[in-house]
């Protein structure tokens, strides 16, 4: 059970939050222009990484906010936490 | 040496010295025809109908731990087939009808018990949903029985009928049940071996050598291998695998939950399924109570995963059985599980020639194992998808063909 | 007027007081966050800064404006006043992008105070009460049990308002009293 | 006798005060501080039970958390309970407690027939046979599980009450002995918030009550000292009977605390226990370490118990378990316990396996004339119900040979000790990594993951002084990196222990006189009755990962989770395959260190607190006019209102016939509504709602359909523009939360720039649906908000009062009668209701449930998202591609609408159905086929989604969802049901009432 930091809120137990998958999927801007194999992979397809991963978070039981978190799916340990809207941090796997 | 009870009367004669290895270790040979990588249930299960259905003869199941020690050895063994789908229902009632041979099959006991499942009903919706679910196994041949709260009463002493959602009633599945997980890897491995199948244990895949398209050979922590065809059946991780091939999948590696009690007398002799209340729970041979929880929201690659999942089956369970307040929790553990946007398997081919994939069971592929082993063995074997994998693509995906049990609100285990 | 906890009896001891709270005026503002413009203007009309970080509360006599999140406040009032503030807002802030609304009924108060109101929150609710809503006029959201909940301590010694969801109090309170007991009790 | 193997002084117990118990229905005597093994071995009793497999009498073994054996059942009626550790239960006035797992007494069990069958019963025997014929499997399995299990689940509900809490601290300490209170004592001075928690009654661990000193103090008196000490901290906490659980991520704690277990009269109001979740920035664990058994033949009868729990039997409860007893050692720790056996004038004899000990025990024993015998290994134990004699011989070639006459010794109590395990269960559930220590034969931590230290005998460190001062230096360091100050004094602790622990010689088993796997049986798990044989077979049928050995032979697997087993099977298994331990790895540990109870977990969260029951406003009123409720998630929605002596059908047939006819009434407050404001309003909704919002004036209300990104339905509902930038969402009633956060998820994660916000008013308004052709006539008498068709026609929404309350009022209807849905602030909602109610006398106002507003909506041909939809829906499925804008460019959605399936003509198409019989009301849920078989298989090509008696049209309807359902129109098809009769059913337009709809226009 991970503390984690709502960019907003501060340290807040996990049961807080709720997990939302993976972040930094952009819904393509003219989705009638693509075709359905990359309309699929947007919709489905995930990196679903051993390693550090991107997610979106909502602070539920708080300030119902959005945010992003860096995690290391073998250890569990998050990395980083920040705002939507923030550009993509590069982190390297250990 | 076959088991059967004269064996194990003449065995005793000499303390059990002479028993042969169930399977052994062999060296990584330089090629093989088809690799399968996974030692589970589903990759062991694999490699046993290729040899002996199809005759396929220099095989090899690459692991990477110990076999059955993935998902095969922590789920809660919980065997149905009645889905709502038709394809579903005709992929896992294939393996229920395999599941009732197993044991004489394989010549190990399986210890597959049909002791019944009853999914119960606590709301008007959750009638609907079994009626529907009830009426569409009924047609598709599978059994199903519809029944109110008084049988329901009648079948399950203990259970609180009239708690904060009461009980309505339930669709029961008598040819459902249990097995015992660890013997299915062990009992396809002896099976397999004996039809010539090398089992490598310690053995991780760490890269797939592809070529123009089509596979080649796989680097592994033994060494690197040729091959012709792989089959990639490698549940939490198959993410991973894809990965190494070059493609990606429609999937996410999630923690799911278990827990046992403390063994206690028979006190619960059929599994129990509540998706309102939340809580799957049946009895083991040995006596302990195997609960499921809930999996969690986010990826996870450690076989563990929150604890506060755990924390919310107790409340349910003890609220469907009051009786059970006093026992004990045992033992908790996690399993990673691949768990696809519709809760479906994908079993087909993959964009990379000669390589196969059998994955995203999620929650549920236990139940699933025989009939899975045994319709990927023919679609490895042929290199097209059998008739009953065949809506199980990768494609689906892209086509909206999803075979969607998730939205059809039947939990998946 | 009716409230989910008309029925309910006052809990009345030195560990833990619990009471319901009549109706007050609760008005939800979202304003952008990188609006100071506005945030100015409603500031002036309050006569306070709008709160700007997690557990701040901000008042007066009037009013008191508790922070939600980046963009979201919520104002209490008289229950006579709501309107007014509601149309005086939307006066003051025109045809900008803002909402303000009417939750007066949608959150019920519960007033938990005396010896053990820590203690008997604790028992359901994940906050660390050493880091937070740990002094006078500092507020939080969090979860007791199985509500969601907004917490607003009112002074230094243990007073607590607890709002939740209308439909959620009833559970609440018995959630809480439930918790009290074992502090009611003489041995 | 009473009593008989008490000292006459001594011991940690009150002998002023009697406590009078039960066991296997005899009346014993103990005193208060006694557990109940100590009670019982003071009664001389030593057969408490009998083992999972075999059946074979046990007894006692240890004296804690780590017992194997002595598993009883522990009260009766409600509160028994199964598998209670005798070792750890403090007894009370009135205890009763019986053995288990045998039948019908634990002096003769028929059960044991299994021991002398157990030939036949080796690890995994059952993976070998009872395979054929398979219909019998679970004939045979009925007598497998019969003779498995150990004691009994309750029959009846738990009476009793658990509490839970959260706590946070800058320090937990796990264990109470010397290496805990020290670390405590360090982070409690420089004033860190500590949380010292023990699972015994009392703190001191291991060495309380024994001859070890601390600077010249008797321990006893420093460990008074040091908990004084912690005690008057206001930042420091004690709890003792608490034992912690699991060690989750970021240093998440579980502990679970006996509060009133051990009174004999159960409180009201406290709860029998407290389980905790606890925070802490710093832990330090000082478990301390679990006496590992000796594998020799039969090794496991009653009378054979760990030399450190005699000792304790002893030094803390005043009791003798044997007067002519054996130590059998591999180290000179144990030597302690033999000389206090002889101080309390028992007689001793040591056999030690190694050949040499030092001098400074040769010495002692020569002083109390205890013989020993070096380098010999106990062969061979003898006593049906408990030991009376064993066997001795020399041993050489390291234990492997055994050369020599044979000595048999008559002994009543046989003491052994095979050196020391930390207690790692925690350390490793918090995924620190293990090595494995030579100087001690077992496991230690190695690598820590989360923030946290390892103190005392938990470290694999047993010299006292060092673990004192160690401790405290930890507890220092730990201070230190929260910032705290810590200049003050050192401890400068001195301690002085009798005889240390050194290290001890490894044996994985001691050579029998039959050898280890032929026939005698050498207990490595005592309670799943796995055999060092047992761990040979599974090396020998190629179960070599430590893994498959636990498995095949479940070692490690009962209720003590290995605390004594798994290092003896773990060394056994290097022995085999002669590879260091450190290859052969260990078994991963789990939560829980100890069995935790499961209504702990649970807490509170039962009965009538397990789940909030969500009611509106109303609901009192329903309460008390009758009505039957219907579960919809949390909330309790009214069903029906059932009249004397009618059932749903006469009920509901009559509800629906008052709407059609005058004026009906609905509580339809569970919508889900939404507040939204801002000036991209009409924008967002043109991307959340497949139709078109860009139109909508001011004061108009529309219907939207929203799907995922899939392109399937999720929800359904009426929106209504109230102001400028200003709009009222209503979703269904299960779908509120869902929609709320789909709404929120667009906005700050994809939209930022669009200027929207979302407020959820749900529980702000009562809404008070009423419907029929008196609807205007009734509802003009209490408003003052015009209602006549021309100033408020359909689809529109007014401001207004109704009785004399700010109210909105929309003019929507989902039964296609005339129909207004009155919007109240909730605290005035029931008050309207009963206004409505008193003035609505005369046009026959009549309360309907949910069940009505179904069959009414199912009439109009109305869908129900989730029922007539299942998240595999297209709005094109149900034929309600008005609704689906094509001039918009983009909606959530649309792109999904053109995939080759999704855009499949063959699909699923809502139609109606008639059936045939005019009479038969389909089962929901069943399916449909072309033409029936005799037997299943069947083709199917659908399902009835919805199906009801219709009142207005006297006759049954249905909604189904049926393949090419739209060229179908007039077919017959048929409905195959469980009781094998077939229903024959015309496919007809799924709407069977007022289809211009000029009803809801009046
Ligand atoms: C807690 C829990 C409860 C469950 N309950 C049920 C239930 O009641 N009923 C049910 O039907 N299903 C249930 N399931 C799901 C079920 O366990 C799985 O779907 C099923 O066991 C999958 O079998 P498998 O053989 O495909 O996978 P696994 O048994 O996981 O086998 C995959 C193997 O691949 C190996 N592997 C991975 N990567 C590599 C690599 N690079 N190289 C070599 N080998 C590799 C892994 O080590 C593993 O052994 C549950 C799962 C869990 C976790
Ligand atoms: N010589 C030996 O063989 C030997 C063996 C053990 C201890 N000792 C002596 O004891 C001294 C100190 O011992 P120590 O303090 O390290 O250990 P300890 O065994 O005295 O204390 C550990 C305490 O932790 C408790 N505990 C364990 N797991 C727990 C859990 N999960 N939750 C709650 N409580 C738990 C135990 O019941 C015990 O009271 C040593 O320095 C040594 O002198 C010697
Ligand atoms: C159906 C089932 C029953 C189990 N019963 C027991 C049991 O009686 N005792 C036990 O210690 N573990 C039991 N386990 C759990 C295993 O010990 C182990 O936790 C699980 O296989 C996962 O492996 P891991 O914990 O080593 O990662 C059981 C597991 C399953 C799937
Ligand atoms: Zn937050």
């Amino acid at each position: 059970m991970f503390v984690i930091k709502c960019p907003y809120c501060g340290e807040r137990d996990q049961t807080e939050f709720v997990c939302h998958g993976e972040a930094h999927i952009a819904r393509p801007k003219v989705p009638s222009e693509i075709s359905d194999e990359e309309w699929g992979s947007y919709l489905f397809f995930r990196s679903n990484p051993k390693g550090i991963h991107y997610e979106r978070w909502t602070h539920d039981h708080g300030c119902r906010r959005w945010f992003n978190v860096v995690r290391d799916t073998v250890s569990d340990k998050i990395i980083k936490t920040y705002r939507m809207g923030q550009s993509k941090p590069e982190i390297e796997n250990e | 040496m076959k088991y059967s009870i004269l064996n194990l009367v003449r065995n005793s004669f000499s303390y059990h010295e002479n028993w042969q290895k169930a399977w052994s270790s062999p060296e990584l040979k330089s090629e093989y025809d088809v690799v399968i990588v996974g030692g589970g249930g589903h990759g062991l299960g694999t490699a046993y109908y290729l040899a002996k259905e199809f005759g396929v003869k220099n095989i090899a199941v690459f692991e990477k731990g110990w076999i059955g020690g993935g998902n095969t050895g922590r789920n809660t063994t919980i065997i149905r087939s009645n889905y709502l789908w038709d394809e579903s229902a005709a992929l896992y009632d294939h393996a229920v009808n395999l599941w009732e041979g197993l044991s004489s099959e394989l010549n190990f006991n399986v210890m597959f018990s049909q002791r019944g499942l009853f999914h119960l009903a606590h709301s008007v919706h959750d009638l609907q949903e079994i009626s529907r679910r009830g009426y569409s196994n009924f047609l598709n041949g599978i059994d199903a029985e519809l029944l109110n709260q008084d049988q329901v009463a009648k079948k399950i002493p203990y259970m609180n009928l009239n708690g904060r959602y009461p009980v309505l009633g339930a669709l029961l599945q008598r040819r459902a049940g249990t097995a015992r997980h660890d013997a299915v890897a062990w009992g396809y491995a002896r099976a397999a071996e004996n039809l010539g199948v090398d089992i490598i244990q310690n053995c991780e895949v760490k890269g797939i050598n592809v070529s123009n398209g089509k596979v080649t050979g796989l680097e592994t922590s033994k060494g690197s291998v040729n091959v012709n065809k792989v089959g990639l059946v490698p549940a939490g991780h198959s993410s991973v695998l894809a990965n190494m091939a070059g493609f990606s999948l429609p999937i996410n590696s999630v923690p799911l939950q278990a827990l046992v009690s403390e063994p206690i007398k028979p006190i619960l002799d059929c599994v129990i399924m509540s998706n309102a209340v939340h809580v799957y729970v049946s009895q083991s041979d040995k006596g302990e109570l195997v609960v499921g929880a809930g999996s969690d929201a986010y990826n996870s690659y450690s076989q563990r995963g929150s604890f506060d999942m755990i924390e919310h089956m107790m409340a349910p369970l003890v609220e469907l059985f009051p009786i059970f307040s006093r026992l004990k929790m045992l033992r908790t553990w996690g399993g990673i599980v691949d768990v696809t946007p519709d809760r479906s398997p994908i079993i087909g081919k993959t964009p990379v020639e000669n390589i196969f994939i059998n994955c995203g069971w999620g929650t549920g592929g236990f139940k699933a194992t025989p009939g899975s082993a045994h319709v990927f063995a023919e679609t490895v074997f042929k290199g097209e998808p059998n008739k009953i994998a065949a809506p199980f693509s990768i494609e689906r995906h892209y086509s909206g063909a999803l075979v969607d049990e998730a939205a059809a609100a039947a939990v998946a285990h | 007027m009716f409230s989910p906890l008309s029925s309910k009896i006052a809990v009345d001891s030195k560990a833990v007081k619990l009471e319901s709270v009549s109706f007050v005026g609760k008005i939800n503002l979202r304003i952008k966050e990188e609006d100071s413009e506005s945030r100015k203007i409603v500031s002036e009309f309050l006569r306070y800064n709008l709160p700007n970080f997690s557990g701040e509360v901000q008042g007066n006599n009037e009013t008191r404006t508790a922070w939600l999140g980046p963009n979201e406040f919520l104002i209490h009032c008289l229950d006579a006043e709501k309107f007014n503030i509601i149309n005086k807002i939307r006066d003051i802030l025109g045809n900008g992008f803002y909402s303000v609304t009417d939750v007066s009924d949608y959150y019920i108060t519960i007033r938990l105070s005396g010896e053990k109101s820590i203690e008997v929150l604790s028992k359901g609710c994940p906050l660390n009460f050493k880091q937070y809503l740990n002094i006078k006029d500092s507020c939080a959201q969090s979860y007791i049990s199985k509500a969601s909940v907004f917490i607003d301590r009112l002074a230094d010694d243990q007073i607590f308002d607890i709002s939740v969801r209308w439909s959620f109090a009833e559970y609440l309170w018995d959630w809480l009293e439930d918790a009290s007991k074992e502090f009611l009790s003489s041995h | 006798m009473s009593n008989q193997n008490r000292t006459f002084s001594g011991g940690r117990i009150d002998r002023n005060k009697p406590i009078n118990f039960m066991f296997n229905g005899q009346k014993y005597q103990g005193f208060e501080g006694d557990t109940l093994a100590s009670a019982l071995l003071a009664n001389d009793v030593h057969l408490v039970g009998r083992s999972f497999k075999y059946h074979r009498p046990r007894g006692i073994l240890t004296a804690g958390s780590e017992e194997p054996n002595a598993l009883i059942q522990l009260g009766i009626g409600a509160r028994t309970e199964p598998n209670i550790r005798a070792t750890e239960i403090e007894i009370y006035e009135g205890l009763e407690a019986a053995s288990q797992n045998c039948w019908p007494s634990v002096n003769f069990d028929i059960g044991g027939a299994n021991n002398i069958l157990s030939r036949l019963f080796p690890a995994g025997f059952y993976y070998k046979t009872f395979k054929w014929p398979p219909s019998l499997w679970l004939f045979y399995e009925h007598f497998i599980r019969k003779a498995a299990g150990l004691g009994e689940s309750p029959k009846a509900k738990n009476p009793d009450r658990y509490e839970q809490r959260f706590h946070y601290c800058d320090v937990m300490v796990v264990g109470g002995g010397i290496s805990g209170l020290s670390a405590a004592l360090a982070a409690a001075r420089a004033k860190c918030d500590v949380l010292l928690v023990d699972e015994n009654s009392y703190f001191g661990g291991y060495l309380s009550n024994s001859e070890a000193s601390v600077n010249g103090k008797k321990i006893d008196d420093w460990i008074r000292i040091v908990c004084e000490e912690l005690e008057s901290y206001e930042h420091v906490k004690l709890l003792n009977r608490t034992s912690a659980m699991g060690y989750y991520d970021y240093n998440y704690v579980t502990a679970l605390e006996k509060v009133t277990n051990h009174h004999q009269e159960l409180s009201k109001t406290l709860p029998r226990e407290r389980y905790w979740r606890i925070r802490a920035k710093k832990i330090i664990l000082a478990q301390g370490a679990f006496e590992r058994p000796l594998v020799f033949a039969d090794n496991d009868r009653p009378g054979i118990m760990m030399a450190s729990a005699g000792m304790k039997y002893l030094c803390r409860y005043g009791v003798l378990p044997g007067k002519s007893a054996v130590l059998f050692t591999n180290n000179d720790h144990a030597y302690l316990s033999a000389f206090e056996f002889v101080d309390k004038g028992a007689k001793v004899t040591i056999i030690d396996s190694r050949n040499e000990a030092s001098d400074r025990v040769k010495n002692r024993c020569k002083e109390l004339k205890i013989k020993i015998y070096f380098s010999h290994s106990v062969i061979s134990t003898f006593g049906q119900k408990k030991i009376n004699a064993l066997e001795i011989q020399k041993t050489e070639d390291k234990g492997n040979k055994l050369v020599g006459a044979v000595k048999k010794i008559d002994t009543d109590l046989l003491l052994m000790s095979g050196g020391w395990n930390p207690a790692v269960q925690l350390f490793s559930q918090s995924r620190g990594k293990l090595k494995y220590n030579k100087k001690i034969n077992s496991f230690i931590p190695d690598i820590a993951i989360q923030d946290q230290r390892i103190v005392g005998c938990n470290n694999g460190d047993f010299d006292l002084s060092y673990n004192l001062e160690n401790s405290f230096q930890s507890g220092l360091k730990v201070a230190k990196e929260l910032g705290k100050d810590i200049n003050f004094e050192n401890s400068n602790f001195n301690g002085k222990e009798h005889i240390p622990f050194v290290s001890a010689q490894v044996e994985p088993y001691m050579i029998g006189k039959k050898g280890v796997t032929k026939g005698s049986k050498h207990f490595v798990d005592f309670q799943n009755d796995v055999t060092a044989a047992d761990i040979f077979l599974a090396q020998r049928e190629g179960y070599i990962s430590v893994e498959h050995t636990k498995r095949y032979t479940t070692t490690g697997m009962g209720t003590d989770q290995g605390k004594t087993s798994n290092v003896n099977a773990l060394s056994l298994m290097s022995h085999i395959h002669k590879k260091p331990v450190d290859e052969i790895g260990h078994t991963t540990f789990r939560p829980p260190f100890s069995p935790q109870t499961i209504g702990a977990i649970a807490g509170r969260s039962v009965d009538s607190l397990f789940d909030p029951i969500r009611k509106t406003s109303m609901h009192k009123w329903h309460e008390e006019n009758g009505a039957i409720f219907e579960d919809v998630g949390q909330w309790k929605r009214p069903y029906y209102y059932p009249k004397k002596g009618e059932d749903i059908h006469k009920a509901v047939n009559r509800e629906c016939k008052s709407v059609r006819k005058s004026l009906g009434i609905l509580d339809a407050s569970t919508l889900g509504k939404i507040d939204l404001q801002g000036p991209d309003t009409a924008k967002f909704l043109n991307m959340i709602y497949t139709n078109a919002w860009s139109k909508l004036e001011v004061g108009s209300c529309r219907y939207g359909l929203m799907c995922n990104e899939h392109g399937m339905i999720f929800d359904d509902g009426v929106t209504s523009r109230l102001g400028e930038n200003h709009y009222h969402m209503t979703t269904t009633t299960g779908g509120a939360a869902r929609v709320m956060s789909w709404l929120e998820e667009f906005l700050q994660t994809e939209w930022l720039d669009m200027q929207v916000f979302c407020t959820s008013v749900t529980e702000q308004w009562s809404v008070l649906s009423i419907s029929g052709p008196n609807a205007r006539n009734f509802l003009s008498e209490l408003t003052d908000i015009d209602l006549s068709k021309e100033s408020f026609p359909f689809m529109r929404f007014r401001e207004g009062k109704v009785c004399g309350i700010d109210a909105r009022v929309f003019r929507i209807s989902f039964t296609g009668e005339l129909a207004f849905e009155i919007n109240i602030p909730a605290r005035y909602g029931s008050y309207v209701w009963n206004e409505f109610m008193t003035h609505g006398k005369k046009y026959n106002i009549t309360p309907y449930g949910t069940e009505a507003m179904h069959v009414l909506r199912a009439e109009k041909g109305f869908i129900i998202v989730g029922q007539d939809t299942d998240g595999s829906v297209t709005p094109f499925d149900l034929n309600m591609e008005w609704i689906v804008s094509k001039k918009k460019e983009d909606f959530l959605g649309k792109r999904s609408f053109s995939r080759s399936d999704t855009s499949r003509n063959d699909r699923k198409k809502l139609v109606g159905l008639l059936v045939n019989d005019k009479t038969t009301v389909l089962p929901e849920g069943s399916h449909i086929v072309e033409k029936s078989k005799s037997q299943p298989p069947m083709k199917m090509l659908g399902h009835v989604s919805s199906s009801y008696f219709s009142p207005t049209n006297g006759h049954p309807i249905a909604l189904a969802l049926l393949k090419n359902g739209a060229s179908r129109m007039g077919d017959e098809v048929e409905i195959p049901l469980m009781n094998g009769k077939v229903i024959k059913a015309t496919v007809t337009d799924p709407i069977f009432y007022d289809k211009e709809g000029l009803r809801n226009n009046e």
